[in-house]
């Protein structure tokens, strides 16, 4: 017979644990912040993540979908998941009532090496929803300032009606210990908007960055990616310090469904955040 | 007649139909049965096809009769090419026949006929006062299911059937299980007879029917047999039923009519009864005398205590089947094989609404060449507007309220392949009686 | 190893002692031509000169379709009731069947653990029984034409009788219990499995080179082989479904009529649909059906590699024998060889 | 929130579909009691013709101006429309295609008669409307149908199977009956659901669901001509339950012909 006959003692890695969603905080259009806090308490209060990991959400008699932590380690107790409503599982969890039975597992995925990233400046880069995984970073990074050097974010939306977390984001730019650099594409003749107008890449002109004491987390849309990337490597960024947060269809989070496979690499396993050099490496990756 | 009308036949007539009444003066003018169902030319279309093509495409033209389409399609597919199946196959496509007038009859009287008779607009009305009666109606249906799923292998559309016989025959489990199922059916459908003895039947229709169904030379009522006998005493070999069934093109409906010597005749379970009733035996003669059905009935509405009769029979049937199939051992053969060659060939089965013949004919490639299909529903026809004008006349005072549903309750009985049996009914009565030359159509 | 020897004469004797070691079962007929694994209760149904069976036994500790767990509106979700697995043991497991297995023991545990499929698969004993390659068969070429370990006994024929090697305690105590059927082996009995297997070496029809496969996969990533194999493919899925070592699922709930409580389930899945990749908004990862071919030989000959060391192809033969459309991934790999070698 | 209001309509088929429903005996009345049926023509006096509906299931396909109307209308009041079955689906039955034109058939069924008729090329619902739902099958599974109407009534959509009845059809072990004997099979691009029923009688898929998205026709075409197929046969069966599908359009059928 096989040798795994004590496997079954093991817990269930597929059940999820129910957590109730506390608060609904809407951010744009279609787009919510859902505080979560599990049911137990003893899950609640010892529940861990590192920024850019995810949790397998559950909504019940729908179905269950990936979505990043957005809330940092730092702060613990709830977890924060901004949520786009785009088809199934979303809609529904959309349409839950104040304080709904949803099931949680996780946190799963790699999460960005902040042991690595610690003594060295980071440099945040978001488009749209990509801001979603890395406030969670942003925050942790903030919380330990003084683990790092310089502290960056880049982050672009359409307009200002569509930026996530505005209010916060806007809360940074007069802070010292944090440049946040907030752009949005086009700007409207009545809009009172202070920070930068232009693509993401055009931030780039307003700082200075050392790509050898550095490390770069971009997280966005597919053509964001292509024109930031092409920004970093111009700037002879070593290509293991580009991180980058990947989505893939996932149906199990824990590395045995297949879904999220790219290349030899499990997403919800070796990733999703991956170096730039693993994803020139894995074929069809980006 | 009309000569110059072709020989292809539109098959189905279930779904959309409704009824047209014209009174002048007084006196009727026009009663039609129109049928507005979109015409789908199955039998033109079904040319060139391959002979094992043909009963799962024709099967197709009624779902609720499916069992028979398919039995008759592949008699007629075996006649023409001269396929001989064993009795075996034979027991168990009458199995699958039966299975599908046990689910019909009980979809029609508890889901359509017994809520008219108690004043209830469906089944689901009246499950909330009769919760019991509707409860049964619904297990007696699944019955007839369960056997054309066991059968067949599907409750609709059987894909089982197969020229030469089975794909996989039923195991012996399968049928020791269909064999308890019937067993608390034949309860069931007892208790369904006593419930049709209690309803009032009304004989606002009666008038004298010629009765036509198929006549076996066994001892037993059945449901399949070569020759077609009449309540006139003609008898014909199922071969020539294209000169009882002289059918019509008529201007208002999308079906074609039937006459037999200019005269409408009515098939079903109440032409069966009156034909081959004396030939019943078991708990099925008893629901016939108490269901009064001794004598040649004229009223149309007794259809209903037909088919509550006929449920017995066909419980009992089914239970004879499966015992003289456990009896020989149900063998796992394989269907005959086929000696593709020209030919010509007939099948006609009694399903639930009365005969339906499949009539065919194959090129030496075995490839279908003509088709004729007539469905029970095309021959009643013509004997539904005779019973609708009777009806008309003896309730010519009566309100277009009032005598609107009395119509609909006559096609109804005929049990016409359900969508079109209810609510389709137009009625036009004289202007004098009426402001507006109004109608109702719902649908 | 512990090597006995059981007379042919004795074996229907011999698996008849094994129901008490849990329900036996073992390839049977399925159809005119095919064949399955299936209950047995009576040594003749089964079938001991067969090649291969639809499915792999990953039929039964990864089920086609399986709940994993129940859920309500009030209650979320909660597993059902534990149901002591059947014990069971399978008789007549080809060699490459068990390296199957042991291909998804890998991918089943690791940090995380699916219980389903131990919890069934640690209740089953392995008689492994050899075999004569057929025209589909390449496991010598992936090297798993042979089986050091993964069953509890395994048959080798040396004409009179079979060679039984035993693996486990558990396969020991099959053997204690009908001690008097076996014998212990002798110089000639040795001879005649050094023989047999020589023969059987042999008999392959088919020999790819695999070694440095996943170097020339990497080389030929935008060969217009792929292309080719993505118009003839019809996406059925049937490949992944018959492969012993394909282990893709897909996860849905599946609700009651009362539209709060029913149960999430897992059904097995194929790279090869059209969803497999997909993501929520509409991105395809794999939108091409070329892409999605290419990814089953990458994944099988190339990731597989380097996530566990070895392909987790075991040259059963299957989803060449069973491919509608006639995809052979023995041609398949010769072609983007020889395309190296221009 | 109130039980939905549902009304279940049939345009030109064999009813079949709507039978499926009355054919669930054991979750009938629960159907009945968790929804507030409007409308039922095939099994109710009486409905409601005119009232706003949250789910219209629609049966059959439109073969005449009359069943359009009613389709739109349906549309018009009816927040989602369900096709159900493959009639509603892909044309099913009534959309077969034949070389003989539409006129000329009506011309053989009714003779001269038969100009009054007033008939249409047989489409599916979505040629005429958005179809928000499709449960396709000849007739419809009612695994599925419940399944549907479960998730309807928690507010999702059910997630229906995307793949072929082969996938069904290994799943479930059964012998490939075009590999092991040789007939005409349709399975690798038939969609799924129906648990493989013909082959798991011994018997080819005939395509009765309807096609899989993305079906590889030529390649099946191909495999089906390698397998000694004439033409003639593998068209007839796939212009049988789907002809207006696009992947059946002329072109593939050119293709075909020649390859
Ligand atoms: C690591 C990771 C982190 C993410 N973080 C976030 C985040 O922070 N915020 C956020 O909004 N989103 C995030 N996403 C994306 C999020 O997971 C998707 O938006 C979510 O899955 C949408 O689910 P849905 O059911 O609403 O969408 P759907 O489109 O209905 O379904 C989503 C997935 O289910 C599959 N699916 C759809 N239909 C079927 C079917 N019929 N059968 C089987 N499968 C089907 C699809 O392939 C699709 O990938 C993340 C994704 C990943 C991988
Ligand atoms: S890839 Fe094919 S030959 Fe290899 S193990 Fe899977 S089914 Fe067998
Ligand atoms: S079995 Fe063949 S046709 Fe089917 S998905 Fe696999 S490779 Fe494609
Ligand atoms: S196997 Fe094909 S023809 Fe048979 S029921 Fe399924 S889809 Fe219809």
């Amino acid at each position: 017979m096989s040798n795994h006959r004590n496997a079954t003692s093991l817990e269930n890695p597929y059940l999820p644990n129910p957590a109730r969603i506390i608060r609904t905080l809407p951010q744009i259009p279609d787009h919510q912040l859902f505080q979560i806090r599990f049911e137990k308490e003893e899950i609640a209060e010892s529940f861990r993540h590192k920024p850019g990991q995810f949790v397998m959400l559950s909504v019940v008699g729908t179905g269950e979908a990936p979505f990043s932590i957005s809330s940092s380690p730092t702060r613990p107790g709830n977890i924060e998941l901004c949520v786009r409503r785009i088809g199934h599982v979303t809609d529904a969890l959309f349409k839950l009532p104040p304080n709904a039975l949803v099931g949680i597992r996780g946190p799963y995925g790699n999460g960005f090496p902040v042991e690595k990233m610690e003594g060295n400046s980071l440099l945040l880069i978001a488009g749209g929803l990509g801001m979603a995984p890395l406030r969670s970073l942003l925050w942790y990074a903030l919380d330990n300032r003084a683990k790092f050097k310089n502290v960056t974010l880049m982050y672009g939306a359409k307009n200002p009606d569509d930026m996530l977390f505005k209010y916060e984001l806007l809360n940074l730019i007069d802070r010292a210990d944090v440049k946040c650099l907030l752009t949005i594409d086009k700007k409207d003749e009545s809009e009172i908007w202070k920070a930068h107008v232009g693509v993401v890449t055009t931030l780039f002109d307003h700082v200075e960055i050392d790509p050898n004491d550095t490390y770069a987390a971009i997280c966005g849309p597919e053509i964001m990616f292509k024109f930031v990337l092409d920004k970093l490597l111009q700037r002879n960024f070593p290509k293991d310090r580009i991180l980058m947060s990947l989505e893939r269809n996932m149906q199990c989070g824990v590395g045995k469904c297949g879904h999220c496979m790219v290349g030899y690499k499990y997403t919800c396993l070796d990733g999703p955040i991956f170096t730039y050099w693993d994803a020139i490496n894995l074929p069809e990756m980006i | 007649m009309h000569k110059s009308i072709v020989i292809d036949h539109l098959c189905r007539v279930e779904g959309h139909g409704g009824i047209t009444v014209r009174i002048k003066d007084g006196k009727v003018a026009d009663v039609n049965m129109d049928i507005f169902e979109g015409p789908r030319f199955f039998e033109p279309l079904v040319v060139g096809r391959s002979y094992d093509e043909v009963a799962p495409i024709l099967m197709r033209i009624c779902a609720i009769c499916s069992a028979s389409h398919t039995v008759a399609s592949l008699m007629a597919v075996e006649s023409a090419l001269g396929i001989e199946v064993s009795t075996q196959t034979r027991l168990l496509r009458e199995l699958l026949v039966q299975g599908g007038n046990i689910e019909s009859h009980a979809l029609h009287l508890f889901c359509l006929s017994i809520p008219d008779f108690l004043g209830y607009p469906s089944a689901i009305a009246l499950a909330s006062d009769h919760l019991q009666e509707v409860k049964m109606g619904l297990e007696l249906k699944k019955l007839g299911n369960t056997i054309q799923e066991a059968i067949g292998g599907r409750a609709i559309h059987s894909m089982n059937a197969v020229v030469g016989g089975f794909g996989r025959p039923p195991t012996r489990e399968a049928l020791l299980d269909l064999k308890g199922q019937l067993t608390k059916g034949l309860e069931q459908s007892l208790a369904a007879v006593d419930l049709v003895s209690g309803l009032e039947i009304p004989d606002f229709c009666t008038s004298p029917n010629i009765y036509a169904a198929l006549s076996s030379d066994g001892s037993g009522y059945s449901l399949f047999g070569d020759r077609i006998a009449l309540s006139t005493g003609d008898t014909k070999d199922i071969k020539m039923y294209k000169e009882i069934c002289n059918e019509r093109v008529v201007a208002h409906s999308h079906a074609k009519q039937s006459l037999f010597k200019g005269k409408p005749f009515a098939v079903g379970a109440l032409a069966r009864i009156a034909l081959n009733g004396e030939k019943l035996s078991g708990q099925a003669k008893k629901a016939k005398d108490k269901l009064g059905l001794s004598s040649l009935s004229e009223n149309m509405l007794d259809n209903n205590a037909a088919q509550a009769v006929e449920m017995v029979y066909s419980i009992e049937r089914s239970l004879d089947i499966i015992d003289e199939l456990l009896r020989e051992g149900i063998k796992q053969e394989e269907p005959v094989e086929v000696r593709i060659r020209a030919g010509a060939g007939v099948g006609a089965v009694e399903a639930p609404r009365g005969t339906l013949y499949h009539s065919y004919s194959f090129d030496k490639a075995g490839r279908l060449t003509e088709a004729d299909v007539i469905t029970p529903t095309a021959q009643n026809l013509a004997n539904i507007e005779k019973d609708l004008r009777i009806s008309v006349e003896n309730l010519i005072d009566e309100s277009r309220e009032s005598l609107g549903p009395k119509l609909e309750m006559v096609v109804r009985a005929y049990d016409p392949c359900i969508s079109c049996a209810v609510h389709l009914v137009e009625v036009n009565l004289d202007e004098k009686r009426i402001s507006k030359k109004e109608s109702r159509r719902i649908t | 190893m512990k090597i006995v020897k059981l007379p042919k004469e004795n074996l229907a004797k011999f698996v008849s002692s094994l129901s008490s070691f849990g329900q036996i079962h073992a390839p049977v007929k399925r159809g005119e031509k095919s064949l399955a694994f299936g209950p047995v209760s009576d040594f003749a149904q089964i079938q001991l000169n067969y090649t291969r069976t639809i499915l792999p036994l990953k039929k039964y500790f990864f089920k086609p379709i399986d709940t994993m767990f129940n859920f309500s509106a009030e209650k979320g979700y909660e597993l059902p009731m534990e149901e002591p697995e059947q014990r069971n043991v399978f008789f007549g497991v080809h060699p490459c069947d068990i390296h199957g297995l042991k291909i998804l023991d890998l991918v089943f545990s690791g940090r995380y653990v699916d219980n389903y499929y131990f919890a069934r698969r640690n209740n089953a004993a392995i008689i492994g029984l050899d075999c004569i390659p057929d025209e589909f068969c390449f496991c010598r070429s992936t090297g798993t034409d042979f089986v050091d370990s993964g069953f509890d006994l395994f048959l080798s024929d040396i004409d009179e009788s079979y060679l039984v090697r035993v693996g486990t305690s558990l396969g020991d105590d099959m053997v204690k219990a009908t001690e008097s059927l076996f014998r212990d082996i002798e110089k000639q009995d040795r001879e005649k499995y050094k023989g047999k297997s020589i023969e059987k070496r042999e008999s392959f029809q088919i020999q790819i080179q695999l070694q440095d496969l996943p170097g020339i996969m990497d080389l030929e990533y935008d060969s217009p082989i792929w292309e080719e194999l993505g118009q003839d493919c019809l996406s059925c899925g049937t490949c992944s479904m018959v492969c012993p070592t394909c282990y893709c699922y897909a996860v849905f709930d599946e609700l009651d009529l009362d539209a709060s409580s029913g149960r999430r389930m897992r059904r097995w899945d194929s790279c090869l649909f059209k969803d497999y990749a997909l993501v929520a908004g509409g991105h395809n990862f794999r939108a091409e059906r070329s892409s999605r071919v290419k990814n089953r030989f990458f994944h099988k000959q190339r990731g597989f590699v380097s996530q566990y060391g070895r392909p987790s192809c075991v040259g059963c033969g299957r989803c060449k024998a069973y491919c509608p459309a006639g995809i052979d991934i023995v041609e398949v790999i010769n072609k983007l060889r020889s395309e190296i070698r221009v | 929130m109130g039980k939905p209001k549902v009304g279940i309509y049939g345009l030109t088929g064999c009813a079949g579909d709507q039978l499926a429903i009355l054919n669930c005996e054991d979750e009938l009345l629960d159907i009945a009691g968790a929804l507030d049926i409007k409308s039922f023509p095939m099994a109710m006096s009486g409905g409601d013709e005119n009232c706003p509906l949250d789910i219209v299931f629609v049966d059959g396909a439109v073969v005449q101006p009359k069943d359009e109307e009613l389709l739109k209308r349906l549309r018009e009041r009816a927040t989602l429309l369900v096709a159900i079955g493959t009639c509603a689906v892909w044309g099913g039955l009534p959309a077969m295609k034949s070389e003989i034109a539409r006129e000329e058939l009506k011309r053989k069924v009714y003779g001269r008669a038969g100009k009054i008729f007033d008939t249409t090329a047989p489409q599916h619902l979505s040629r005429f409307v958005k179809v928000d739902l499709s449960i396709s099958g000849c007739p419809i599974e009612k695994e599925q149908l419940l399944q549907s109407v479960a998730s309807l009534l928690h507010g999702d959509l059910p997630r229906l199977p995307n793949y072929a009845v082969c996938t069904e059809c290994k799943m479930a072990e059964y012998p490939c009956v075009l590999l092991e004997k040789g007939q005409l099979c349709l399975g690798p691009i038939t969609v799924a659901g129906c648990k493989a029923r013909c082959p798991s009688y011994g018997q080819p898929c005939i395509g009765c669901r309807g096609p899989v998205e993305e079906a590889n026709v030529s390649s099946e075409v191909r495999v089906l001509k390698e397998k000694g197929f004439t033409w003639f046969d593998i068209q007839n069966r796939l212009r049988t339950f789907a002809a207006p599908a696009d992947c059946f359009e002329d072109k593939i059928f050119k293709e075909g012909a020649n390859a």
